[in-house]
């Protein structure tokens, strides 16, 4: 029966096989950004001490699809002096990045659908090109909340992004390999081996960095709704709308990814011993992946927003100097090797 | 007390007079002022006569006291060469400036630059003794220049008058022009003997004599004629003989003690002085004589006549100057150096004191200088007119005064020299002998004789002049009187100057006596020649004043031309003047301005800025025409790497 | 037509409209999104011929930051575009004939059998194992060391000279200095006073 | 496959199409800034081509200081930019004449 699957799989041409493997990580994908979005409506909730949506669906689970069917039926309105062309293309600029990282995301040794290179630098690259969308719905909507939005954004991604390479390259360090799936291999054998480790400082940048990159709280003075009211998103409604809500979790859910790749050990379970060796590592993956995830979450419900100037100051007066500090760090370990066990 | 230390002292003792009349006058007050440069002055008048009686005894002196500096060979040095001839020269030029610097006291008495005077005049006399004992041409040409500074600055003394800057800045031009001459002619010394030393230029004379440079149009020159006429220049541009005697006349502006002293008695004679001093060059050359006599003859011929007319006077005392310059000059041409500087000598007596008796009459007239406002002062200043008379004798050559002697002397040289144009010029010193007497007369009954003809307020306050007026023309009649009678003798048997002038061809004849030249008088020329001069000026001045008039009416051609002095003024600042301001005219229109200015310096920018002016075209500073030409640059050469 | 070839003349033919774009479009902020698409083509250009670091590279510098940085300043600076493209017309027939006849030359140079198949053949694919990463930093930090040192040297002086080219100092504007705020203390910002409560009683 | 040519004449392309770019877009500096930009690209191009054609890494390190150059030349040049809108209130190139003489 596998074996006439795997027949009839290879016989399929090469771009079918493509769209095939494609969809198998978009569709889910796809479906855990929209419980992701149901997942923090509730856990806010709980943690303001209400309910959340219950009404659509048993325990308000159909809230998610019902949203979707809203939005897309919703006309979309496009402002009379936007630049037309650019206000639609925006919000795919934004999805296409978060989407297109989960590539080389590998999932477990041999669960991964590109495994190429340079897969560090390929997230890296296609991270950092997020804030196009943002910037140019910002620019299109021809309003100065949006502008400001966008503006904001654009500061704050060039800031955060620095911030965040430079941790990538501790990690890189470490690892020695700009491929994820090596990256990962490195920290098997427990916890003790999983990079956040020796490079706490650097996982608490990247994670701090991935708050801001995705514009969440308490970061989110691009949308600051109490100040700019959504900011670039002001003049979104319907599927545009819908499209930016989807980045915006989707890069949430990556970011979590990344996170867990590369300093988290990936699919591995934090003890190499027989009971947790059992669990399969995509369960361990996505169980780590929920619980970073879970965390912007907690961010959100917890922190007041930064102020606009306190946010750059933190980027790029805290952050560079800290990752620089601690690449130093690695740097010296890796030359000394004996002294750091974790770099053998 | 070294001979050296001597000769030192002299000079010194006046330039140290100088420095302290002359900077610190101002603070030692007047009196002291003039204390010290009397002081000064007097200190070499006795050390000169102590000094002339060394070298009567027969103690010469030559060499350096002070070498300089040394270039290549060639010795700038301070050095002193005394005979008889700078002997007479010392004793004389001290003498004069003695007497000179005590009538000043009362000449000057209320001039404000009373100090300023002395500082001049005894710096005046340093330079001069510094001139006359010389043993180099450099130390010659030291004084020869010291003396014309003290001259321009006391020509111009007065300087608040226009007249007198005028007069001034004339004579240093006019000086200028001989002293180029003069400068010239001591590079030529250099460049022919490698010596500026009097001795060994001397001494190497005779043995190149023989030497020519080629001059212009390939004419060959006799070096000792062009050596000699170079020096010579300067001499005529100093000793004010035609045509560069237009300053002497002009420089009356400046006080009269300064008329007696430096432009009759001392500095105008420098030039007589350099060429007796030069006798050993200029007796190799005949044509320089030659030259030398016609200038000498036609001055002393010119400069009479023109003192016939002049009614200023100090200015006929001054044509009488230039004119007896002329007979000196005449006596050098004619090779009786020795007879020149007696005359020199005898001429600065008398003509010192002649314009010390006019400046006498000018203190009693209120600085009044016109003849034609005087008459009858006989009475009012005896002294002066005694002295006036003895010095118009002397002058006429009435014997036995000290000009007959060496006028006489000067007339029998010329008649016996063998130099060409002593024809002329024993003419011409015999019509002058006529003319001196009429002007030197005519001088005497304008301002002593005849009715008064001042005004009553003037008239009034005529006397006699004080004692320091007084006494320095009695000081002066007496040699003007005696010198002629003690030094005729030496002068003409040679023994005065002995070796240190050359008669080269000397006039025979010339051996006389003063018994024998008083017993000759009455039965030549020259003697019934100044008589005649003397009764006619009588004539004219006393018996029928009228008669100049009407002669000037009748000869009025001539008169205007006398007058205007033959127009050599007018000539020089038509010529010289006018054409050196059209010269420049043209070079600033032309040379400057168009040629210089216009296409040089202007053009030269012009071509930039027109230039500059296309070429900023293609700089328009604006980056993207920079950037097209850099593509069409690199187009091109791409297109010639694939196309050659 | 292999898989290779499609990629590569698709994205030649992308890279050269949109970089024609660039030049004509007439709003700076898409021209500014062309040169990001024609990075992006230059950079899948660069795939093709194994370039893989520089290809991602030049997406991460350029797109990522680069592009970001001049969007930023387009939409910031009060822009006149009207006003900007005026004399696009005067220029156009001159820039075409310069470009027109540098690309005949130089296309005439690249057809001139020189850079063709048969003399300079396209080289068989690298082992598997290969990593142009690594190959890349080998030569970087070894034989091209102090260039490398040196270009960092040169971002340095430019992070230096861009700062400070735009820094401007505000005196009328209020930080806040946290520092100060932590290390505060309750003696200086309170004075406790004693006062009797009512007059003469001891405090 | 694909000749080197090929490349190169993508490259070339590119390069014609910047430079005309800069003197078309004369007045707008931060197009020209792009223009330049694109003209690094293409040199780039070329250097990549022959770097895989003649299988030596030297070109590509060559144009990784490329990068690093133009990077840092984008960013003053924006600097430069910002201060001169700040100063003139215009990136128009014909304004920036204050040298002309």
């Amino acid at each position: 029966m596998i074996e006439a699957l795997l027949t009839l799989w290879n016989e399929l041409p090469l771009l079918l096989q493509l769209g095939f493997k494609i969809g198998a990580i978009l569709l889910p994908l796809l479906g855990a950004v929209a419980y992701y979005t149901l997942a923090e409506r509730k856990v806010i909730a709980y943690m303001h001490v209400r309910i959340g949506p219950n009404r659509v669906g048993p325990r308000g689970l159909l809230q998610p699809i019902a949203d979707a069917v809203k939005l897309m039926f919703k006309e979309m309105i496009i402002p009379t002096h936007a630049d037309r062309y650019l206000f639609l293309i925006a919000p795919i600029l934004a999805l296409a990045p978060a989407l297109g990282a989960w590539a080389v995301v590998p999932f477990t040794d041999s669960l991964v659908l590109a495994d190429i290179d340079a897969s560090l630098l390929y997230v890296l690259a296609l991270t950092s090109m997020g804030v196009y969308g943002v910037v140019i719905a910002g620019w299109a909507s021809n309003s100065k909340y949006a502008f400001l939005g966008a503006m904001r954004s654009a500061a704050q991604i060039v800031a955060y992004e620095i911030a965040m390479g430079f941790a990538l390259v501790g990690v890189l360090m470490a690892a020695g390999s700009l491929n994820l799936r090596e990256i990962v291999l490195v920290q098997s054998g427990g916890i003790q081996q999983w990079f956040f480790l020796p490079l706490f400082p650097l996982f608490l940048v990247y994670l701090i960095s991935g708050v801001a990159e995705t514009n969440r709280s308490p970061f989110d003075v691009v949308e600051g709704e109490s100040e700019i009211v959504a900011g670039f998103h002001v003049d979104y409604s319907g599927m545009g709308f819908a499209v930016f809500f989807l980045a915006e979790y989707a890069n949430m859910i990556l970011i979590s990814a990344l996170t867990v790749i590369m300093f988290l050990g990936g699919w591995h379970a934090p003890f190499a011993i027989a009971p947790f060796t059992w669990v399969p590592g995509i369960v361990w993956f996505l169980g780590k992946l929920a619980a970073v995830a879970f965390l912007f979450l907690w961010f959100r419900a917890t922190f007041p927003r930064y102020r606009y100037d306190q946010i750059m100051r933190l980027g790029w007066k805290v952050f560079i100097p800290v990752t620089l500090v601690w690449i130093t760090v690695i740097g010296v370990a890796r030359f000394f090797t004996p002294i750091g066990h974790w770099f053998g | 007390m070294s001979r050296e230390l001597l000769y030192l002292l002299i000079p010194l003792s006046c330039l140290a007079a100088a420095l302290l009349a002359g900077f610190l006058g101002s603070r030692i007050g007047r009196v002291n002022a003039h204390r010290s440069a009397i002081g000064g002055v007097g200190l070499a008048f006795i050390l000169s006569c102590v000094v002339g009686w060394d070298v009567f005894s027969g103690n010469h002196f030559n060499g350096p006291v002070y070498t300089w500096a040394v270039s290549g060979g060639t010795h700038f040095e301070i050095g002193f060469l005394i005979d008889p001839l700078s002997a007479v020269m010392m004793v004389v030029v001290t003498f004069v400036s003695l007497m000179v610097h005590i009538y000043t006291i009362g000449y000057m008495a209320d001039d404000p630059g009373y100090t300023r005077f002395f500082g001049y005049t005894a710096l005046f006399t340093f330079a001069m003794l510094m001139l006359v004992m010389s043993n180099n041409f450099l130390q010659l040409f030291f004084g020869w220049e010291g003396v014309g500074l003290v001259s321009y600055l006391l020509i111009g003394f007065w300087y608040e008058r226009e007249s007198a800057i005028r007069a001034n800045l004339k004579a240093f031009l006019v000086n200028r022009v001989g002293d180029f001459g003069f400068i010239l002619g001591i590079g030529a010394v250099l460049a022919l003997f490698g010596s500026l030393d009097y001795q060994s230029v001397f001494d190497a004379a005779p043995t190149l004599a023989g030497t020519t440079v080629s001059g212009p149009f390939g004419s060959e020159w006799h070096w000792m004629t062009v050596i000699c006429l170079l020096l010579f220049a300067g001499a005529m541009g100093k000793s004010a003989q035609v045509p560069l005697h237009v300053w002497l006349p002009d420089s009356m502006e400046g006080p009269t003690p300064i008329s007696a002293l430096i432009h009759a008695a001392t500095m105008v004679t420098a030039g007589i002085f350099l060429v007796a001093r030069m006798s050993p060059l200029f007796s190799l050359s005949t044509t320089a004589l030659t030259v030398v006599l016609v200038i000498g003859a036609l001055t002393a011929l010119l400069m009479a006549f023109v003192a016939l007319v002049q009614t200023d006077i100090k200015r006929v005392v001054a044509y009488s100057t230039l004119s007896q310059l002329g007979y000196m000059t005449v006596a050098l041409g004619a090779s009786a150096y020795s007879v020149a500087i007696f005359h020199l000598a005898t001429h600065a007596f008398f003509k010192a004191l002649l314009f010390l008796a006019a400046g006498s009459v000018i203190i009693a007239m209120h600085h009044e200088q016109d003849m034609r406002r005087m008459g009858g002062l006989r009475k009012l200043m005896p002294v002066t007119y005694v002295t006036c008379v003895i010095g118009s004798l002397a002058l006429a050559g009435i014997p036995p005064f000290a000009g007959f002697f060496s006028k006489d002397a000067i007339i029998e040289a010329v008649h016996h020299s063998s130099t060409p144009g002593a024809g002329f010029a024993y003419v011409a010193v015999l019509i002058g002998v006529v003319l001196t007497a009429f002007y030197s007369f005519r001088l005497v009954f304008m301002a002593f004789h005849g009715e008064e003809r001042m005004d009553a307020k003037t008239r009034s306050h005529l006397h006699e002049s004080p004692w320091v007026v007084t006494v320095p023309l009695i000081a002066l009649a007496l040699p003007s009187v005696l010198a002629g009678l003690m030094l005729v003798n030496p002068a003409m048997d040679g023994s005065l100057f002995g070796n240190s002038v050359v008669a080269g061809s000397k006039p025979e004849g010339l051996d006389m006596t003063a018994v024998g030249m008083l017993a000759h008088a009455p039965f030549a020329w020259p003697f019934w020649l100044a008589i005649i001069g003397i009764v006619a000026a009588w004539v004219c001045y006393c018996l029928r004043p009228e008669l100049p008039v009407r002669a000037a009416e009748r000869w009025s051609g001539l008169y205007r031309l006398l007058m205007r002095k033959y127009g050599f003024d007018e000539f020089y600042q038509w010529v010289f003047a006018d054409g050196a301001r059209g010269l420049g005219r043209v070079l600033w229109e032309w040379g400057d301005r168009r040629l210089i200015d216009g296409w040089m310096v202007n053009g030269a920018a012009g071509v930039v800025a027109r230039t500059a002016g296309l070429v900023r075209r293609i700089q328009s500073g604006l980056v993207y025409h920079y950037a097209f030409a850099m593509i069409i640059g690199l187009v091109g050469l791409m297109s010639w790497f694939l196309f050659r | 037509m292999t898989f290779l070839e499609i990629v590569f003349y698709v994205f030649s033919a992308v890279l050269i409209a949109s970089s024609l774009l660039v030049v004509t479009v007439r709003n700076p902020v898409r021209a500014a999104l062309f040169l990001v698409l024609a990075f992006f083509s230059a950079a899948c250009l660069w795939l093709t011929l194994e370039a893989e670091f520089l290809a991602i590279t030049l997406v991460l510098v350029y797109v990522g930051a680069v592009m970001v940085l001049f969007l930023f300043v387009i939409m910031m600076l009060d822009i006149d575009i009207a006003q900007m493209r005026a004399g696009f017309a005067n220029y156009l027939p001159l820039g075409l004939i310069v470009a027109l006849v540098m690309v005949g030359e130089l296309t005439l140079v690249m057809l001139s059998g020189e850079f063709g198949d048969a003399e300079l053949p396209r080289p068989v694919g690298q082992p598997a194992d290969y990593s142009n990463t690594e190959a890349l930093g080998r030569l970087v930090y070894t034989d091209y060391v102090f260039a490398f040192e040196l270009a960092a040297v040169i971002l340095l002086v430019a992070i230096i000279a861009a700062i400070s080219l735009t820094l401007r100092r505000r005196p009328e504007t209020r930080y806040q200095a946290p520092e100060e705020q932590v290390k505060v203390r309750k003696e200086d910002r309170i004075r406790i006073v004693r006062m009797p409560s009512r007059p003469g009683e001891d405090p | 496959m694909i000749p080197l040519s090929h490349y190169l004449i993508v490259g070339a392309l590119l390069f014609a199409v910047s430079v005309v770019g800069i003197f078309l877009n004369r007045k707008n500096l931060v197009i020209i800034l792009m223009a330049i930009e694109l003209l690094l690209l293409a040199a780039n191009m070329n250097f990549v081509a022959f770097s895989h054609y003649l299988q030596d890494l030297s070109g590509q390190v060559f144009v990784f200081f490329v990068l690093t150059v133009a990077a840092a030349e984008a960013a003053i040049g924006l600097a430069i930019l910002i201060v001169l809108f700040r100063t003139r209130r215009s990136i128009n190139v014909q304004d920036l004449d204050r040298l002309r003489g």
